[in-house]
């Protein structure tokens, strides 16, 4: 028996260094093309750049990922950040000290995902419609708080920390990397990790285990309006202003990002690593396109089918997958 | 030092495009190797394509290398600040960015500013800290149309509005323009003015169902020739071709068809060819060391089966002239 | 005389694990073929290996004589195979007859349409000799599990098949529905027709089959004669080791743990009132249908009840979320593993530890290393095999999936058990492992009731029984009165 | 037992009519506010109008309910629209004979579909991804193939079937219900059909039976794919023009029918009945608020909540779904 035990963890570990291998190994043939083709590409301000450019979806697609572990989807994540924007920044221009404007724009975000969640928890809606519903609300509401115009002037301070670095690393990278080691950890070392994966793979299993799902529910929701309302947070202080349209086709990116990461949308099964890879993807596929100076048409394509090659090589590198 | 933010409509700082040459002198051959950086809003509109090609024609006669991207859609604000951001990191001499939103090329704005390299703004969303814009008068364009109706339907009536996406600059100017002047004059009612989001199938949608509860329109105005076309098959499926005026915007090759062949009424052209001359040029002079003023307008015309074949030419020189001449 | 099917040398791996180690068996036409073994000993491997659902490492099928190739679940059926799996293989949205028709579907208008009164009709008809009451154009997700299962059955009917392998068949079947399913083998055995039989439950094989092969972690041990080779014999073979045969032992004290007062569920569960004492093992019996299920998903707050109070130390227990019946100490063992109990893709450690997180985190965080060993711990104590906790449980065969929900209540510290057919696909070696562990639980003093469709299993366990007939408990036998006539009296409604 | 049998045949078949109902009373109570609201909302030709605008939207919702019914996705429905209207008007516009163009146009639409299927049903890649690549992909070779710049100069027979009516029916609107009507077949009266309620409800059970699991999702992909294609000539027909960027949008338009329809979006369930009232009640709300004359940004407002409380209502007076 001993002997089954010590031959069977072998292949376990390395399955999920496998499955995160493969993602990996999507990114180092993608940056490997594009070092060959174009030589700013492999220099460090230019690697520096791409991460933080993706650092914005990044944020964003780590709520999005606990959230389609736990079997949902957000298509919210924008529109809640432009709502968390405008009101954030409008409390600061109005004088606001900023770390309270920071935090009520933080709790806008998470009263949106409440709602979502509510909706969906409580409610027994589907994610899909409540999210997509909750897409034209949100913009709606910003919108119509700010009449359409941008918010400008936020405080210099504010500003100065979004743009600032650290030993030569952007703050919004250093946030998103906080970030991230966070919902790894919830994801991974504690119970509503758990029971994120368990409402996810199987919810009435969960609910006859005494898995508190409403709450498991509520809580992804939630944190994914927090993160939608720090990336808000991170654009408004790079761009000094604050708009009610900020955040179109966020949604998109974060799930892209999460399912090259390995994510499924059917639930259960996902990785905060991963996520973070997929969204070095995207970025590193954006910026090499643009170094190369290739055409918009032709931009979208190469988009389009480094998603499809991305996700074969994965597949093929990782196995059997639902 | 810091600049009041713009507001390019009514900036006092500003020039006509025909006078840069009499207040600035000729134009003045750039260095060897320059090169010039343009972000688009996107390239899926006729408008932003000529653009480039305005770009594009001036700096070959000039011997700079011009690049010109854009993002993958319209609405995608972060990738067209990718994009503007790599442009910087390459070594542009000049930039010309037309931005998604007022806010979203900010950074990149900074940036160059900071690494010396003079941006210009050229039309739609206005940048408040940039210290240069090439580009039309918004607000004007719904204006014009406004004034032909006083003009053309004396005795008023019903009028719509088609408007693109809730939320951008140049939808809520042009509509704004046009609703002012027209409610001004008294005579007329805007019983609907409802967004289509630049969509073609939306106006189209929309138009049908304004035409349904209001038989009696004498107009419509769009915020785009895309939605203006639209508007057109609408009015034409609801028989009402000869009652209803159809006015659109931007002034595309196929609005010009469409009142050539007598299906729209007009579109107020900015002529995107002749814009991106004139931004082209702008870039350049302020390269050379040049103090224009912060704004310099270009030119718009209200289009209509009457002036269509002054305007319609290829031929940019002529095109001038025609402008200059009126 | 050819034998209808051979298999020479069947060998299968996931990976780097061998499950198959070269397994031959032949089936004789006309024969009733048992296939025996432990839990995860390769049964159902090799089965859907048979029936195109896996496809062997190595090795070989012959069908009267002739090489099969098999690549797919059409191939088996094109070759005259069919199959029951262990686990139901049903689509909920769909009704009674689409479901046995499934992938066969009887057209109409050349092969275009589905003739659904055809297949309605002749659903009727596979299902009239195993239980007429189901309605063939219900959806399955309306049916009871007994129910599914003679699905299941019925669609391996639909075929004429040559050869069926039964995977289970009676996994939450009654006796008396057995007895229908002897009938409808006997029919089809007389026909000409192979059967390959699964099952821990030992009467039923010794009863159907003429032959056995029985198998241990995926090797062949020895082909056996039945009825002639004893029982214990075969079991010994089984397991590797004989096996003690143990009597009911009470633990039952007087002391009050809980009291159920008038559960009411619609027509499910009427005015259900009990009494359970610490140590004590309640027994429920009854038919198919009667309630049995229900009566546990209320106590354990997974159904709402309409009326009728849970007390448990004396103090009632609020609303009726599963959660607040945890932290009261109630655990429920359900019935359908696979819908109500696992989380396939997660390992056993999450899976056994997810009623009790709260007991492995401190300082909000979970102690994997603490939740390792307990797992590993109560994995050693059910006897969890393979023993790899880390492994994903729904790699794991159905017997060992049914000892990590156990240990999952074992995790949480849980009193009082509610096992719903605790031994359901369980193997005799397991079963005795589980009774004992049961009677371990009582002697500690918890508290647990069994529901069970097999009579022995119920007496064997009980203290006490009560037995429910059309969703009202009908009878309350105590010690000494507990028998299979007392108990089939009170089950069977009067008419 | 027989009680029983017949005890639950009552029930099962009211809950069928009880879950359309759900959704009819929905779309009731929208026509009834907006009746109260606006008098031309309840006259003949407005209602016309509202079918007439939600045949498009249905035409795609169609082939998408099959595809979220068979478990999958298909976000690239609108950039499979624009790909085959562009190449079937250029045929058209070229000389090609109306009826050839118009099967040439399909036939793109089921390749383009045949491709996404292959990737998911061989490739064993997620729905989501691959048409969210997809979308990306047939976008760009639309605008490629085009340019940027719409096709003009359709031919007037052309544009005079799609115009024309039928007894005052317009020709769409028939068109569709053609369509509605074969789906349905399709759902309910054909071995294809139970494929894709058992590959959507139980893909394991469905490969176990014998289905076959690849072709029942090719096909959904490959009908979803010719229904957009069918949409897009529509679209052209009354617009007179192919646009390289139409479509944009439409697979949220759609999947948002078939939700409020009572598809479910983990597979297995939904009605084309139910799809057909989702695309309606969007084509009320969007009429109704235009015959309004609604502030823009409150139209928006109003189009969220609508879609969340329209699900509200359809889960109360339906009960208990997944
Ligand atoms: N997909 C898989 N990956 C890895 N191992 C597997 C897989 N499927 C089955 N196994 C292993 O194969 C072995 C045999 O399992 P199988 O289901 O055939 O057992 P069984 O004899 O039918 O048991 P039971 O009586 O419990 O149903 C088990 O150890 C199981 O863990
Ligand atoms: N999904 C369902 N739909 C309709 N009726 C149900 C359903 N489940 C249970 N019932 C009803 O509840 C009653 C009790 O069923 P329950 O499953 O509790 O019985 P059981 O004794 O546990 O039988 P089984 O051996 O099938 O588990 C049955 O008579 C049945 O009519
Ligand atoms: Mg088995
Ligand atoms: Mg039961």
């Amino acid at each position: 028996m001993n002997t089954t035990a010590r031959n069977a963890a072998p292949p376990l570990l390395s399955r999920i260094r496998f499955r995160d291998a493969g993602t990996v190994l999507g990114l180092i043939l993608i940056c490997a093309i594009f070092a060959v083709l174009t030589p700013t590409f492999l220099t460090v301000p230019n690697l520096l750049n791409i991460l933080q450019q993706s650092s914005i979806n990044a944020c964003i697609a780590l709520g999005m990922t606990l959230v389609i572990i736990s079997g949902g989807i957000d298509l919210s994540v924008g529109p809640v950040a432009a709502l968390s924007a405008v009101l954030g920044a409008a409390m600061m221009v109005a004088g606001v000290p900023v770390p309270l404007a920071i935090l009520a724009a933080i709790a806008i975000g998470v009263a949106c995902g409440f709602l979502n969640g509510a909706l969906i928890a409580w409610g027994g809606l589907q994610p899909f419609i409540v999210t997509l519903g909750g897409l034209s609300l949100y913009r709606a509401l910003a919108l119509i708080y700010t009449g359409g115009t941008p918010i400008f002037g936020l405080p210099a301070e504010f500003r100065a920390f979004t743009n600032g670095n650290m030993m030569g690393i952007p703050n919004p990278v250093l946030i998103v990397a906080v970030l991230a080691v966070s919902a790894w950890v919830v994801l991974n070392k504690t119970p509503l990790g758990e029971y994120f994966m368990a409402v996810g793979g199987n919810p009435e299993a969960a609910r006859v285990a005494g898995v508190p799902v409403t709450l498991t529910k509520l809580s992804a929701y939630m944190i994914s309006g927090a993160m939608a309302s720090v990336a808000a947070l991170i654009l408004i202080g790079r761009l000094g202003a604050a708009e009610p349209t900020l955040g179109t086709l966020w949604e998109l990116d974060a799930i892209a990002a999460a399912a090259i990461g390995g994510a499924s949308l059917m639930g259960g099964r996902g990785s905060i690593f991963g996520t973070l890879i997929g969204c070095i993807i995207l970025g590193a596929l954006r910026n090499g396109l643009t170094l190369m100076n290739v055409q918009a048409f032709y931009q979208l394509l190469a988009t389009g089918i480094i998603i499809i090659v991305a996700m074969l090589i994965d597949r093929a590198t990782s196995g059997k997958q639902g | 030092q810091e600049l009041p933010p713009l507001n390019s409509d009514s900036e006092p700082d500003r020039m006509d495009w025909s006078e840069l040459e009499a207040k600035f002198g000729a134009f003045a051959a750039p260095a060897a190797g320059t090169k010039v950086g343009g972000v688009s809003k996107t390239l899926t509109n006729e408008y932003w394509r000529s653009l480039g090609e305005g770009y594009a024609s001036f700096a070959a006669a000039h011997g700079v290398e011009v690049v010109y991207q854009a993002a993958q859609s319209e609405g995608d604000q972060l990738g067209q600040l990718s994009i503007a951001e790599n442009l910087i990191s390459q070594g542009f001499n000049a930039l010309l960015f037309s931005p998604q939103t007022d806010a979203n090329l900010v950074p990149a704005l900074e940036s160059a500013t900071a690494a010396g390299i003079p941006v210009v703004n050229v039309n739609d969303a206005v940048i408040p800290q940039v210290a240069h814009y090439v580009g039309n008068v918004q607000k004007d364009n719904g204006v014009r149309v406004a004034n032909w109706f006083i003009e053309n339907r004396p005795e008023g009536g019903k009028v719509a509005i088609i408007e693109g996406q809730a939320g951008v600059f140049a939808a809520g100017q042009r509509t704004a323009g046009f609703t002012e002047t027209i409610n001004a004059s008294g005579k007329f009612e805007v019983v609907a003015s409802v967004p289509a989001d630049w969509s073609r199938e939306l106006a189209f949608n929309t138009a049908s169902t304004i035409l349904q509860q209001h038989p009696d329109l004498i107009g419509f105005y769009a915020n785009n020739d895309g939605m203006a076309l639209g508007v057109v098959e609408a009015v034409k499926a609801a028989g009402k071709a000869e009652q209803v005026a159809v006015f659109g915007t931007d002034g595309v090759s196929d609005a010009y068809a469409a009142i050539r062949a007598g299906d729209l009424t007009g579109t107020v052209d900015s002529f995107p060819v002749l814009t991106g001359e004139v931004a082209m040029e702008v870039a350049l002079r302020l390269l050379a060391g040049q103090d224009l003023p912060r704004v310099v307008a270009t030119p718009q015309a209200l289009i209509t089966k009457d002036n269509v074949e002054t305007y319609a030419t290829t031929d940019l020189k002529a095109l001038r002239a025609a402008l200059l001449a009126k | 005389m050819t034998p209808r099917l051979s298999l020479n040398g069947i060998v299968k791996s996931f990976g780097p694990i061998t499950v198959l180690h070269g397994v031959s068996l032949t089936v004789a036409p006309g024969e009733v073929h048992g296939l025996l073994g432990e839990n995860g000993a390769g049964k159902s491997t090799l089965l859907n290996i048979l029936s195109g659902v896996l496809h062997p490492t190595a090795g070989s099928i012959e069908i009267d004589g002739k090489t099969a190739s098999i690549h797919s679940p059409r191939d088996a059926s094109a070759a005259g195979i069919a199959m029951i799996h262990q686990e139901l293989q049903q689509v909920p949205e769909l009704t009674v007859a689409q479901n046995i028709f499934l992938g066969a579907s009887l057209r109409r208008m050349g092969p275009l349409f589905t003739d659904a009164r055809a297949q309605e009709i002749e659903a009727r008809r596979l299902l009239a000799d195993l239980d007429p009451g189901i309605d063939v154009t219900a959806k399955v997700k309306t049916l009871r599990v007994a129910q599914r299962q003679i699905v299941e059955i019925a669609k391996a009917l639909r075929a004429n098949a040559r050869l069926i392998a039964m995977d289970e068949p009676t996994s939450s079947l009654t006796p008396a529905e057995f007895e229908r399913l002897t009938e409808v083998i006997r029919g089809l055995t007389a026909r000409g027709v192979s059967i390959i039989y699964v099952s821990h439950k030992m009467d039923e094989v010794f009863r159907l089959c003429t032959s056995a092969t029985i198998m241990r972690d995926g090797r062949l041990v020895d082909r056996v004669e039945l009825p002639k080779t004893p029982v214990e014999k075969v079991i010994e073979m089984m397991v590797g080791r004989e096996l003690a045969h143990a009597a009911h032992r009470s633990f039952a004290t007087n002391r009050v743990v809980m009291r159920v007062k008038g559960l009411t569920r619609s027509n499910a569960v009427r005015d259900a009132s009990l009494t359970l004492h610490a140590g004590e093992v309640l027994g429920i019996a009854g038919l198919v249908g009667s309630g049995r299920t229900e009566l546990l998903r209320l106590i354990a707050g997974v159904d709402a009840a309409e009326a009728g109070t849970v007390e448990v130390e004396g103090k009632p227990i609020p609303g009726h979320s599963p959660l607040t019946r945890i932290r009261a100490g109630l655990g429920l063992v359900p019935e359908e593993r696979k819908r109500d109990g696992i989380i396939r893709h997660r390992p056993i450690t999450s899976n056994v530890g997810l009623a009790a997180m709260h007991h492995f985190s401190r300082f909000g965080l979970i102690q994997k290393t603490a939740l390792r060993r307990r797992t590993e711990e109560l994995m050693q104590e059910v006897g969890l095999r393979p023993f790899d906790v880390t492994r994903p449980i729904g790699s794991f065969s159905g017997g060992n999936q049914q000892k990590a929900i156990i240990g999952r209540w074992l995790a949480a510290n849980t009193r009082i058990f509610l096992f719903d057919e605790p031994t359901r696909g369980i193997d005799v070696g397991a079963k005795a492992e589980i009774y004992d562990l049961i009677e371990k639980l009582a002697s500690e003093g918890c508290a647990a009731i069994v529901v069970s469709s097999e009579l022995t299993e119920v007496i064997r366990l009980s203290d006490r029984v009560l037995v429910m007939r059309e969703g009202r408990i009908s009878a309350d036998l105590g010690p000494g009165e507990i028998s299979e006539a007392a108990i089939a009296r009170a089950a069977i409604p009067a008419t």
